[in-house]
């Protein structure tokens, strides 16, 4: 019975998991379906976005570290605070602008090239802004903090408790991140069915030149989309933050997302959500009931191992289009 | 413009040569990666300690010691590359903070003659110096790491920790997995059950590990992690109400770093150490008087104190003062790396001289000889106080078990001198 | 004016066919490989060929196999990382095991190895296309690094899962372990790059080269014209893992002395080598060294450059390098997107008009 | 079912049945694309298959060519039956095929490109393609001697060099012709050889496709869209309508058949 509890626990919090995995994918899937760009830099993305958040929070001088080393000075911060709420909107503007530029300097140049290409180059990119984040925020462990609860909801342990005789481990950070993860996909949806940018966007996913005949501008459109993936980042990356503090590593959770999406498949924003569930539950519930047996640390390969497995029988992934071929 | 241009690719191809005079301590430092933010602060200490000599007195035996800065970004190529750049411009001594770069230069080190000098990490069997002439551990190891833990844990229990469980989480990485062995063999002596549980680099999710710790509730959890790693996991502890106090680090998991983004729920959270914790030694006047205030400290002084910048700073003075001893013995100032070998085989740091050097009771003694290369194994316990943002020291150094490491060193580094054809020297 | 075609007229097919049609590329050629074999070997130190020489013919080694699969055959691998480990680990056991036996032989054997599990790895690319096949090879990226972490008969049960290469010679010169010299090193991988780049050159230039780009370039196509996918893909899966099992047996064995798996063998390494061939050139032998040469010398470049001539403090250094690093991997995108390889025959082109354009 | 061998007035010899098609029936999901469909193609003739948009030309040589396999009906080819293969296993059987969206290897030069016609005749192992020793040598050699026959023929010789990709409409698609003639194939499949080419450009393809005809012997199956052209160059037709074969024989008696008068012009349907 206990065994049972424990599974339906893991599962759980394998669900959890899951949600953050696919708050990830989402940026990945919204710049690839509206670009055609697979985004090795959404993780990165996800760094400079929290650091610059804990940058602007805090007070921190961009660049202190070089121009004290350039100049001799002792710059650190500016000596005031910012709250949550205003820093958040703050690194929102910069994501946007960022984006600008990031069209302006980069794709614009690379319109109808091959999409490795593309993908090299969003690398360069990720290499570019990670430096930047280190030099404009400094390396050293940042925390985050945005007031999201977290630890042990008490409440439904023991409410479990009484119920089962089993009390339930949830962590409270995890309620949060599902309830702010199915916000924004709520909102994307409403964005993209229900606004005239957002069905500008749909149809540029469906089919650049159909798109540019109408009179969208494919220019704006990446901009904004790419703006949409800076904020979905900054999501991420508030959420990873508050869970491990703001560091390097924050970018590696890119990796995790790609199972999620070759799962998922490149261009559904359902199928990352669902991806997501299925990745975290999945390699969770290996690593719990398996993982002991054959020396555990298993999580890394089975997400891909799994996502593998069943591409082989679903190429296309699980909400990806069908891939028809014709001669 | 192009042969500006070659002549500049050619000049930037060659490093840049340090006056031969001076004592050169390369410092192979991280400040970037995922290990970064520690590796940041444990070079600051290297740095600023050397800088202190060389401002107050003017260097160590009248030489001024040179560090030029390396970064490896801990990776094991870059660190080759380090190494390579700065052995023919007279460097004396390596300290790559890294297990990986180490194994890299445990061989090379050997026939380019130098000295190696990994503190509480690296390859623990390096401790042999019948095997490993240029290699020094001291004044720890991994293995006294576990060895020091287990003992804290049975003082704890009067003594007995039959039918106990303990966790070991590790980085799963040749790093992560030497104390397996140590614990391995302490449980059958003490009666306790191990169990093992890795986690993978970097280790930002840990959810299904710690759901097995609260499913199994060990008793203690012992912990050898790195970098983002110790933060998640003792977010997870917390998380999952494990008490902080049944939950100790390896040393490489027990820097302000690692506690400080879990906040409140840190409190009570434990780690070996093997040097003193905190600002309250006299050194640290004259480091404000002679490199903070001149503004001559690296990176500004922003590190100085924590934990990972006074294991640097310790690192720093192990080395100096084996420099110190090794001129003696010389009777030059000028020391070559093997007559710094014989200083560190001849070293004998003191309580009373680190009183001295301004540093009472910050490190256990170190006594050195040909075939111990690691000293006393000796650590102690300290513990995180999330209301101070402080350390502190919980327990006085203790001895770990040579009984059961003794043998694991001979066993090791044995294999290794088979491996690598190497004929044990008589000491 | 001496750069033309004009002149060199070719009487066979054989001529016709050859690697470098013109005879001033042919003489650069030649004279690449004199001063390459004859007079850098006399000359090396042990920075050059630790810091530069030896780890850019080890990558130029692994992006010419990555290249074959990528570049050639179209099929975007990010397992290289895993791929090389299993080639360091193959040559460790053998090494290990047979010490009697020739260190080339088992530098050999252990790329035929990787050729095997490459094989293995290469079948999904039968069902799955794309970037949906680089994420898929990143299963066996992750798989394979686990797995010589996790089982210690890969690494003769040592206590940290480290594995050492004993020193090994070959005509009394010692090859591998810390007594070699710095041009033993770089002559072995010397040796070893040029070899298979002829043979990289020999399979691309006849039928198998041919087939491998059909699929490339039109798969379907491909196959109604009777190329066979399967073996089209798995030969390519296979030749390429052959490679990169060397380089990483090299990269092991002659370069590093000691690796551990996640560390030396990681994800990174696989996206380092894509970057190579990306920047280098992809289908081009040219372009693997070059971009090989490219992202091996430009860090090093810069660092020296940074720390050494400007002065920096090391940590702003590294990371502005991040960025420098990363806006010329951009600027080269936008500039040629396909590569240096493209960039240097552009150049050519450009000479053999000269100074005439029209 | 063994015809004679015959003369054809321009003197060409049209010898027994090569191919044949028995009940041909081809469903995609629910649709129907062919519909019990026979017909034959003779040794050295040039069959046209012919019928307006949507009459199911292509999935026809898709089916001929292998590449689709019919639910019902038989494929026979020189009098056996051929069992369900690969698309590559019947190339080898000596059948090549044309494009009607080019399917030309872009990256490649236009002589590699020619040269992948050749790949069923090429037998070299792998370790002396590698070394570029023996076999592999001498077969490139010999190859590229019939491929550059075949450059010659089709007068390319002057892009040989050339990456496809840079290559006008017309000119690929007379490449995309030397690709499948180096084959040498039995039977030659050619997908709309003239769609999208203006008079003079389908004034030469028609001569190129008698001459290979002529020279080679190559027996050829073409699917057509414009008739006019076809009726020119072919010894027989077939007309195809909405899945159905409305019509076959030669030109003249299908040009003078009611129902194919009727497709052509859309009376029937509408």
């Amino acid at each position: 019975m206990d065994q049972m509890f424990f599974a339906a626990e893991v599962l759980l919090n394998g669900l959890m998991t899951g949600v953050m995995y696919a708050l990830v994918a989402l940026g990945f899937v919204l710049i690839f379906k509206a670009s055609g760009v697979f985004n090795y830099a959404q993780g990165v993305l996800a760094l400079f976005a929290a650091l610059t958040l804990v940058g602007i929070q805090q007070g921190q001088v961009p660049f202190a570290h070089m121009i004290n080393a350039m100049f001799g000075t002792h710059i650190e911060h500016f000596g005031w605070t910012v709250p949550s709420v205003l820093a958040i909107l703050l690194t929102g503007a910069v994501m946007v602008l960022l984006a600008f530029l990031i069209e302006k300097l980069v794709l614009q140049h690379l319109i109808g090239q091959a999409p490795i290409i593309l993908f090299m180059a969003t690398i360069g990119l990720a290499y570019f802004l990670e430096g930047l984040g280190d030099v404009m925020w400094g390396a050293d462990i940042k925390n985050l903090d945005v007031g999201l609860p977290q630890g042990i909801s008490e409440t439904i342990e023991t409410a479990t408790a009484e119920w089962f005789g089993y009390g339930f481990f949830i962590d409270r950070l995890d309620i949060w991140a599902t309830l702010i993860a199915a916000l924004l996909v709520a909102a994307l949806v409403g964005f993209a069915q229900y606004t005239k940018q957002g069905r500008a966007m749909r149809a540029v996913a469906d089919d650049h030149q159909a798109a540019l005949s109408v009179g969208i501008s494919l220019r704006f459109i990446w901009v904004m989309v790419w703006s949409i993936a800076g904020f979905v980042a900054l999501v991420a990356g508030v959420m990873w933050g508050t869970k491990s503090g703001v560091q390097f590593s924050l970018s590696l959770i890119a990796l995790k997302a790609l199972p999620v999406l070759m799962l998922g498949g490149f261009t559904s924003i359902p199928g990352a959500i669902v991806g997501g569930l299925v990745i975290g539950v999945g390699e969770k519930l290996f690593e719990f009931f398996v993982g002991p047996m054959i020396g555990g640390a298993t999580e890394n390969w089975f997400a891909y191992v799994l996502a593998l497995l069943f591409l082989v029988f679903r190429p296309q992934g699980l909400f990806g289009e069908r891939i028809i071929e014709r001669v | 413009m192009k042969p500006k241009l070659t002549a500049l690719v050619v000049a930037g191809m060659m490093a840049a040569a340090p006056a031969m005079a001076d004592l050169v301590v390369p410092n192979m430092s991280y400040r970037t990666g995922a290990y970064g933010a520690n590796g940041t602060q444990y070079a600051d200490g290297f740095n600023d300690y050397f800088t202190l000599l060389n401002e107050r007195d003017g260097g160590i035996g009248g030489e001024k010691i040179q560090v030029p800065e390396c970064e490896t970004a801990y990776n094991t190529e870059k660190g080759v590359e380090c190494y390579e750049a700065t052995k023919d411009t007279g460097a004396l001594i390596y300290n790559p903070l890294s297990t990986g770069i180490t194994y890299q230069l445990i061989p090379k080190v050997a026939v380019d003659k130098k000295v190696l000098y990994t503190p509480g990490y690296g390859r623990t069997s390096g401790k042999n110096g019948k095997v490993f002439e240029w290699v020094f551990n001291a004044p720890a190891n991994y293995w006294d790491g576990a060895s020091v833990a287990i003992k804290y844990l049975l003082d704890e229990n009067g003594g007995d920790l039959s039918g106990k469980k303990i966790a070991l989480v590790y980085h799963n990485s040749a790093y992560g997995k030497e104390p397996i062995r140590t614990l391995q063999g302490l449980a059958e002596k003490h009666g306790f059950s191990l169990s093992e549980i890795p986690i993978d680099a970097p280790g930002q999710e840990q959810k299904s590990q710690w759901l097995q710790i609260r499913r199994d509730r060990p008793d203690y959890v012992i912990m050898y992690g790195w970098g983002v790693m110790n933060q998640a996991a003792i977010q997870e502890a917390a998380n999952i109400r494990f008490p902080m106090e049944n939950f100790i680090g390896i040393w490489w998991s027990g820097s302000e770093v690692d506690v400080m983004p879990v906040g409140a729920k840190a409190d009570g959270y434990k780690a070996l150490t093997f040097h003193g914790v905190g600002k309250d030694y006299p050194v640290y006047d004259e480091l404000q008087e002679y490199v903070i205030d001149p503004g001559k400290a690296s990176q500004g002084g922003e590190h100085v104190g924590s934990v990972l910048y006074s294991r640097g700073m310790y690192a720093a003075l192990v080395i100096s003062e084996a420099i110190r001893k090794a001129q003696e013995l010389a009777g030059v100032s000028e020391i070559t790396p093997e007559q710094l070998r014989d200083g560190f085989e001849q070293l004998d740091i003191t309580p009373e001289r680190l009183e001295e050097l301004g540093l009472p009771d910050f490190g256990p003694e170190i006594k050195l000889s040909c075939d111990n290369h690691g000293g006393s194994g000796m650590a102690r316990m300290q513990q995180w106080d999330a209301e101070a943002k402080a350390w502190n020291l919980i327990s006085e150094f203790t001895e770990p078990d040579q009984e059961i490491i003794a043998p694991l060193i001979a066993e090791d580094s044995e294999a290794y001198a088979k491996e690598a054809g190497i004929t044990p020297r008589d000491c | 004016m001496l750069y033309r075609e004009a002149g060199d007229f070719k009487t066979s097919y054989r001529d016709d066919g050859q690697t470098f049609p013109i005879r001033l590329d042919r003489w650069a050629y030649y004279a690449a490989l004199a001063v390459a074999f004859l007079i850098v070997p006399f000359i090396i130190n042990d920075y050059w060929a630790n810091a530069v020489f030896v780890p850019f013919l080890i990558y130029a080694i692994a992006a010419l196999g990555l290249n074959i699969l990528t570049g050639y055959a179209g099929q975007v691998s990010l397992g290289t990382g895993g791929f090389m480990a299993v080639g360091a680990y193959a040559v460790y056991k053998l090494m290990t095991s047979f010490p009697e036996i020739n260190i080339v032989i088992h530098i050999l054997l252990a790329g035929g190895i990787t050729a095997i599990v490459g094989m293995l790895f290469g079948l999904p690319s039968l069902r799955i296309k794309g970037f949906y096949l680089a994420v898929a090879t990143l299963a066996a990226q992750f798989f394979l690094v686990w797995l010589f972490n996790k089982v210690p008969w890969f690494y003769n049960y040592s206590a940290s899962g480290q594995i050492n290469a004993p020193e090994r010679t070959i005509l009394g010169f010692a090859v591998t372990g810390p007594a070699t010299s710095a041009p033993a090193k770089y002559l072995i991988c010397l040796v070893f790059a040029f070899a298979l780049a002829w043979v990289a050159r020999n399979l691309t230039r006849g039928m198998s080269g041919r087939k491998w780009m059909a699929i490339r370039d039109m798969d379907i196509a491909a196959e109604i014209i009777g190329v066979n996918p399967l073996t089209a893909k798995l030969s390519a899966f296979a030749v390429s893992s052959f490679f990169v099992g060397i380089a990483g047996a090299l990269l092991f064995s002659v370069y590093l002395g000691a690796a551990e798996v996640g560390e030396a063998f990681g994800i990174n390494k696989s996206f380092l080598v894509l970057f190579m061939i990306i920047i280098g050139g992809l289908g081009s032998i040219f372009g693997s060294f070059a971009g090989a040469a490219f992202m091996v010398l430009l860090p090093v470049l810069l660092k020296n450059l940074l720390v050494g001539g400007l002065g920096w403090p090391t940590d702003l250094a590294a990371h502005i390098e991040l960025m420098i690093v990363g806006a010329l991997i951009v600027f080269f995108l936008i500039a040629e997107p396909h590569g240096l390889a493209r960039l240097w025959a552009l150049t050519k082109e450009k000479l053999r008009l000269w100074p005439f354009p029209h | 079912m063994n015809q004679q061998t015959e003369i054809t007035a321009d003197g060409r010899q049209i010898g027994g049945t090569l191919m044949e098609m028995k009940n041909i029936t081809l469903r995609f999901g629910g649709v129907e694309a062919i519909k019990n469909i026979s017909f034959d193609i003779r040794e050295g003739e040039i069959r046209a298959i012919i019928g307006p948009n949507g009459a199911g030309k292509s999935s026809m040589l898709n089916v001929i060519s292998g590449f689709y396999v019919p639910q019902e009906g038989e494929v026979w080819f020189k009098g056996q039956r051929r069992g369900p293969m690969k698309p590559y296993q019947v190339a080898r059987l000596g059948i090549a095929r044309t494009f009607q969206n080019i399917a030309l290897f872009d990256g490649m030069t236009v002589l590699d490109n020619i040269m992948t016609g050749r790949l069923n005749r090429m037998r070299a192992g792998f370790l002396s393609q590698a070394l570029w020793w023996g076999a592999a040598e001498r077969e490139e050699i010999e190859n590229r001697e019939r491929v550059e026959r075949v450059i010659d023929f089709l007068e390319i010789q002057n892009i040989r060099k050339t990456p496809v990709g840079r290559l006008p409409y017309g000119l690929k698609k007379r490449v995309e012709l030397a690709r499948a003639l180096a084959a040498e194939p039995q039977i030659l499949l050619l997908d709309e050889p003239m769609a999208g080419m203006n008079v003079e450009e389908k004034e030469d393809m028609s001569r190129f496709v008698l001459d290979v005809n002529d020279e080679f012997g190559t027996t050829i199956a073409l699917i057509e869209h414009d008739m006019g052209v076809v009726m020119d160059l072919s010894d027989r037709v077939v007309v195809m309508d909405y899945g159905r074969k409305i019509g076959d024989g030669t030109p003249d008696e299908v040009r003078n058949n009611q129902e194919v008068i009727d497709a052509y012009l859309g009376v029937a349907h509408d």
